[in-house]
């Protein structure tokens, strides 16, 4: 996975327990290399399985899950955007399945894909294109350290500090915003 | 979302008024469904037709749409069970164990042993089921009424099997976190002995009257073909990605459960078109067969629930999980997050149908209406799992 | 003269209401036999056996409201179904039900069989056509193709049987052959007899050369929109299609009411049912086959086999005249 | 060569066509699998598991063995069970005074108020017969009934208090009870 994405910018990277959490790596990417990185994981073989939006503190951090048709491993690539501008680029051109999922996940948390060429309703009603269902309210938001799997980081920039765990202070106010969710 | 402006001449909703801004002069706009006999439920296809050729055809989904992605915030892990049972009618037992492998995942929970063979061998079956509901569907679009029945003369017998422990015909909620709900009893297992055989005797008639027939061998041989690389760039897994000759299934490319110690092969096909896609599921027929039997010779002794197993108050521990099971339409993968409260923080449904589907605007292209509708038919669409 | 009129008019009215009865018994075997293929009993509530099923179906029909969609033309509309089914009744007419059991004796019969079938498929066509449905309009489309298509090698085959018994009539046809099987027609002309079926499949529409109507393409085809009777007599003037197809192959092929023992009627009778639950057993095993492959069958295989069978029969005849002659 | 191979296959692909019609002509003449519902009842009906129900009591069959704990209702996805407690019994003037000298002694009193809930409400239309209820029944007062044959006309029809409808087949049982002891008399 490093070779893989040697020369991309990225945020972090991490190695993961498969036996744990069933992911082997995990990538926080910018948006920027998103589709340079899709593209290069198509030349490697790989599929895309899914893409789904999750409402952090942070921002909605759009997870896609890419894994292999003929060896085990899967790989989450993490892209965050802003609540309050979430966009991200589409890799509809490169993985033609991201097509649905990325309208889907437009129809769920509101994240625009950027490039996507008929970015028009999925599964809710075309009338309430408005409506957010998956979004969560602001209070119930949990920072997404609490629950994503940090892993064993192999590679970190240095700006990218969403992972890192809260100095002891800090955690207890997040843990209590965890609680009231 | 902005409205597209009226187009005037085009009658239709927001979708057909989409779909008719790119299209051609002088062709035909179709919508196939939502309630249309060949489209399984509500799945609404709008096709642009030159005569009877596809030209570009485009789902619409939606129609069956539920929400359980939301449901399941709102649900504690054990009450989101039911829903799971839910979203796929033809098989409703990989759904359950998605879900609850993905929480045991989680929350670190060995299930005993007995437990893992009672779910291996009621999912098979329900994979059977699932695969004989195809059959006779996919016969039917295809202009053969007959092989329904057969084929659901067959299923009645699985569901009377599996209405023993589930208590259940086709919406079974039957796993729990930590084990199965009910014990296969002796009854069950005599049952499912007896029925391997008789299932066996039966798939030769299937044969005879279906796939040796030369009219259906001409309705989907070299109609649909999807290249290995299409499954990649889409996604699509299970009996398609097989068919296309591409050998994957979550079974042994990410093993989990008792499968490793069971002998049984993975069928593809090279043939890449539909009737590939019909060999590798009436094989996969055969091959749940064997794995049943296995099953049953070596189940153990032992609980099927483990001890100290979730009560209703439980909280699902802070953390994320991804579990995968090979389903009768694909990968079928759960994805939990959990922030350690009294419900699911985000729970993600990758329904196989979802991927498969969405090949079926580019493979259907330049088609006839026909094969557009065997080639959707060979998808084997199941629209409560699309839609979710 | 006169007796001739009061012939043809007791004719009609036998013929009308045999065509009436021949529906409904029709439409009775059809789900019976469907039935029994699929291992249920088909229908078994009303009467016994549920003989009485089809009667409670038609007076349902007859009791729907007769609705018509926007835009749709109303004369055309409703031409259609009238039109599908009026020539039906001529087409009993000529033929021979035993030794002079006949209503119209005119030496062109088989003639007017064909010239009057070929009407059907213009009905299909405007009924299509007039309801302003996509699918109607596809449907349409579909059954002039394929009815045009049929009829060729429809025709060429009974031209064969006709080079052989030298007459258009059927009386005289059925006259050439003889009581026992190896006397009729199918043993001179085996292979006509084999086109003669499978076109007669594709001119009346049945499966598995039901496309104009294919319900998984295009929901009903042609009678999407019809209701109530509208769509209750093209389903009747289809089933006394059938049984036209099915006398006309018991005239050429299968020696008419030829047959030891039993009488003439009888014999025809029972032949031509045989032919029907042939008919109604292919539909209920076979998939129905794709358009363009129903075309291919016509012009790559039925129309040479049919124009070979014919130039041979044509060859043999003219030998056999030489034979005479010498 | 090739001429007859395509000859072969031909005839082949022909013949599986026969073949079809020689599967569908052994089935017309084999015996139906319908069961002509009215008249004769499916076979599966012994593991069927329809509606809740609540179990009797040891002692006596027709008092719920439920203990009002609202378990049930927790566990269940769908909300369709409520359970109605019971309130405690007016106490008599005796029992009036014995628990004022208890409470002046500083004695434990014992509550007098009745387990077993005083109506159980379950709405069959939401219900999704999982189980879940009848598992996290720490008494194990809640079973599936076998009632397969439960039909209404509205929708009301589906919400019953099990508690009454425990006690109502204690009615029928009542009703039918005249013939019972005849019967074991005879035997006797």
């Amino acid at each position: 996975m490093e070779a893989l994405l040697q020369g991309l910018p990225l945020d972090y990277l991490a190695a993961c327990d498969y036996a744990k959490t069933g992911q082997n790596w995990q990538v926080f990417l910018p948006a920027g290399s998103l589709v340079k990185a899709a593209e290069r994981l198509l030349a490697a073989d790989w599929h895309l399985e899914d893409i789904a939006a999750l409402d952090c503190f942070e921002g909605y951090v759009v997870t896609y899950h890419f894994a292999h048709f003929d060896r085990p491993g899967r790989a989450t690539l993490r892209v965050v955007a802003p609540h309050d501008a979430p966009h991200v680029p589409s890799i509809s051109s490169v993985f033609q399945g991201a097509l649905w999922h990325e309208r889907e996940t437009r129809d769920f948390h509101g994240v625009i894909f950027d490039g996507h060429p008929n970015l028009i309703p999925l599964l809710l009603d075309p009338d309430m294109a408005d409506c957010f269902p998956l979004r969560k309210d602001p209070k119930s938001r949990v920072k997404m350290r609490e629950f994503l799997e940090a892993g064993q980081v192999i590679y970190r920039n240095p700006s990218f500090t969403l992972m890192t765990p809260d100095a002891p202070a800090e955690s207890q106010v997040s843990g209590g915003t965890a609680a009231t969710a | 979302m902005t409205r597209y402006a009226d187009m005037g001449q085009v009658a239709g909703d927001f979708y057909t008024e989409n779909f008719a801004q790119t299209a051609q002069e002088g062709s035909l706009i179709l919508n196939l469904g939502p309630q249309h006999p060949s489209t399984h439920g509500v799945l609404r296809v709008i096709v642009e037709l030159d005569g009877e050729y596809v030209l570009r055809a485009d789902p619409v989904l939606g129609y069956l749409h539920r929400m359980h992605e939301k449901m399941a915030e709102v649900k504690t892990a054990a009450q989101f069970i039911p829903n799971m049972g839910r979203v796929d009618y033809g098989h409703a037992l990989a759904w359950n164990w998605a879900f609850v492998g993905a929480v045991e995942k989680l929350a670190g929970i060995e299930v005993p042993e007995r437990a893992e063979y009672a779910r291996t061998i009621t999912c098979e079956l329900n994979r059977i089921a699932s695969h004989l509901l195809w059959w006779g569907a996919y016969l039917l679009d295809l202009g053969a009424f007959t092989p329904i029945m057969y084929a659901f003369d067959d299923r009645e017998k699985i569901l009377d099997i599996l209405q023993v422990p589930t208590g259940s015909r086709l919406t079974y909620s039957y796993f729990r976190i930590g084990g199965v709900a009910q014990d296969l009893n002796e009854d069950c297992l005599s049952r499912i002995r007896a029925f391997i055989p008789w299932m066996r005797s039966r798939l030769p008639m299937y044969k005879d009257l279906v796939s040796d027939n030369i009219i259906l061998r001409k309705r989907i041989e070299g109609v649909g073909v999807i290249e290995p690389d299409q499954c990649r760039r889409y996604g699509a897994t299970g009996p398609v990605a097989r068919g296309s000759g591409i050998n994957f299934d979550v079974r042994r490319a990410e093993p989990y459960s008792v499968y490793p110690k069971l002998d049984f092969e993975i069928p593809t096909s090279m043939l890449m078109d539909a009737r590939g896609r019909y060999d590798v599921r009436m094989i996969e027929i055969e091959q749940s067969l064997r794995i049943i039997e296995q099953c049953v010779e070596q189940m153990p002794e032992g609980d099927t629930l483990v001890k100290g197993a979730p009560k209703p108050s439980w909280k699902v521990p802070k953390g994320e999980a991804y579990f995968a099971v090979e389903g009768g339409r694909g990968k079928i993968g759960v994805h939990v997050v959990s922030d350690g409260g009294k419900n699911i923080y985000r729970t993600k449904l990758r329904a196989p149908g979802f991927s498969n589907l969405s090949l079926f605007a580019e493979v259907s292209r330049g088609t006839i209406l026909a094969d557009a509708v065997a080639i959707l038919g060979s998808l084997d669409l199941i629209i409560p799992e699309i839609d979710r | 003269m006169p007796a001739e009129l009061i012939r043809i008019l007791i004719g009609l009215v036998a013929v009308a209401l045999s065509v009436g009865l021949i529906g409904l018994v029709m439409v009775w075997v059809e789900r019976k036999v469907a039935g029994h293929v699929q291992r249920r009993p088909g229908p078994y509530e009303v009467g016994p056996y549920g003989l009485l099923q089809p009667l409670a179906d038609a007076l349902k029909l007859v009791g729907k409201q007769l609705f018509m969609p926007d835009n749709a033309d109303p004369i055309l509309f409703w031409l259609a179904p009238v039109l599908s089914f009026l020539p039906v009744l001529l087409l009993f007419l000529p033929l021979p039900l035993g030794d002079g059991l006949y209503t119209l004796d005119i030496n062109l019969g088989l003639l007017l069989i064909l010239a009057f079938s070929g009407l059907a498929v213009l009905s299909l066509l405007l009924g299509g056509w007039a309801s302003n449905n996509k699918y109607g309009l596809l449907g349409a489309a579909r059954a002039v193709a394929q009815s045009v298509a049929y009829e060729i090698p429809l025709l060429l085959s009974v031209l064969a049987v006709a080079f052989v018994s030298g007459s258009l009539d059927l009386a005289t046809v059925v006259k050439e052959q003889g009581t026992w099987p190896w006397n009729w027609n199918i043993m001179t002309q085996p292979l006509a007899f084999l086109i003669y079926i499978v076109s007669a499949l594709g001119e009346t529409n049945r499966a598995p050369f039901d496309l104009p109507e294919a319900e998984s393409e295009l929901t009903a085809g042609f009678h999407t929109e019809y209701s109530g009777m509208g769509f209750g007599l093209f389903f009747l003037a289809e089933y006394a299609n059938m049984v036209v197809v099915c006398s006309v192959a018991t005239v050429l092929f299968l020696g008419g009411w030829h047959g030891p023992v039993l009488p003439g009627p009888v014999w025809f009778v029972l032949k031509v049912s045989l032919l029907m639950l042939l008919l109604v057993f292919f539909r209920w095993t076979y998939p129905r086959v794709r358009f363009d492959q129903l075309l291919n069958i016509n012009w790559k295989w039925l129309m040479p086999l049919a124009v070979a069978n014919l130039m041979l029969t044509a060859f043999f005849v003219k030998l056999a005249q030489f034979a005479v002659v010498k | 060569m090739n001429v007859i191979k395509e000859a072969c296959k031909t005839v082949s692909d022909l013949w599986s066509l026969m073949v079809g019609l020689k599967v569908t002509g052994k089935y017309f003449l084999e015996p139906q699998r319908t069961v002509r519902y009215p008249w004769k009842a499916v076979s599966n009906l012994d593991t069927y598991k329809g509606h809740l129900e609540l179990v009797g009591g040891m002692k006596d069959p027709f008092k719920p063995r439920c203990i009002s704990c609202g378990m049930c209702a927790l566990a269940c996805p769908s909300n369709c069970l409520t359970v109605v407690k019971k309130k405690a019994p007016k106490p008599t003037p005796e029992e009036e005074k014995a628990l004022a000298e208890a409470k002046a002694t500083g004695e434990k009193t014992k509550d007098k108020t009745p387990k077993d809930p005083e109506q159980f409400l379950y709405d069959y239309t939401l219900c999704s017969l999982c189980g879940t209820c009848m598992e996290n029944c720490p008494a194990g007062a809640l079973r599936f009934s076998k009632n397969v044959y439960m039909a209404g006309y509205s929708r009301n029809d589906f919400q019953f208090d099990l508690v009454l409808k425990l006690r109502e087949s204690d009615a029928r049982a009542t009703k039918a009870e005249p013939a019972a002891p005849a019967a074991e008399t005879s035997e006797a």
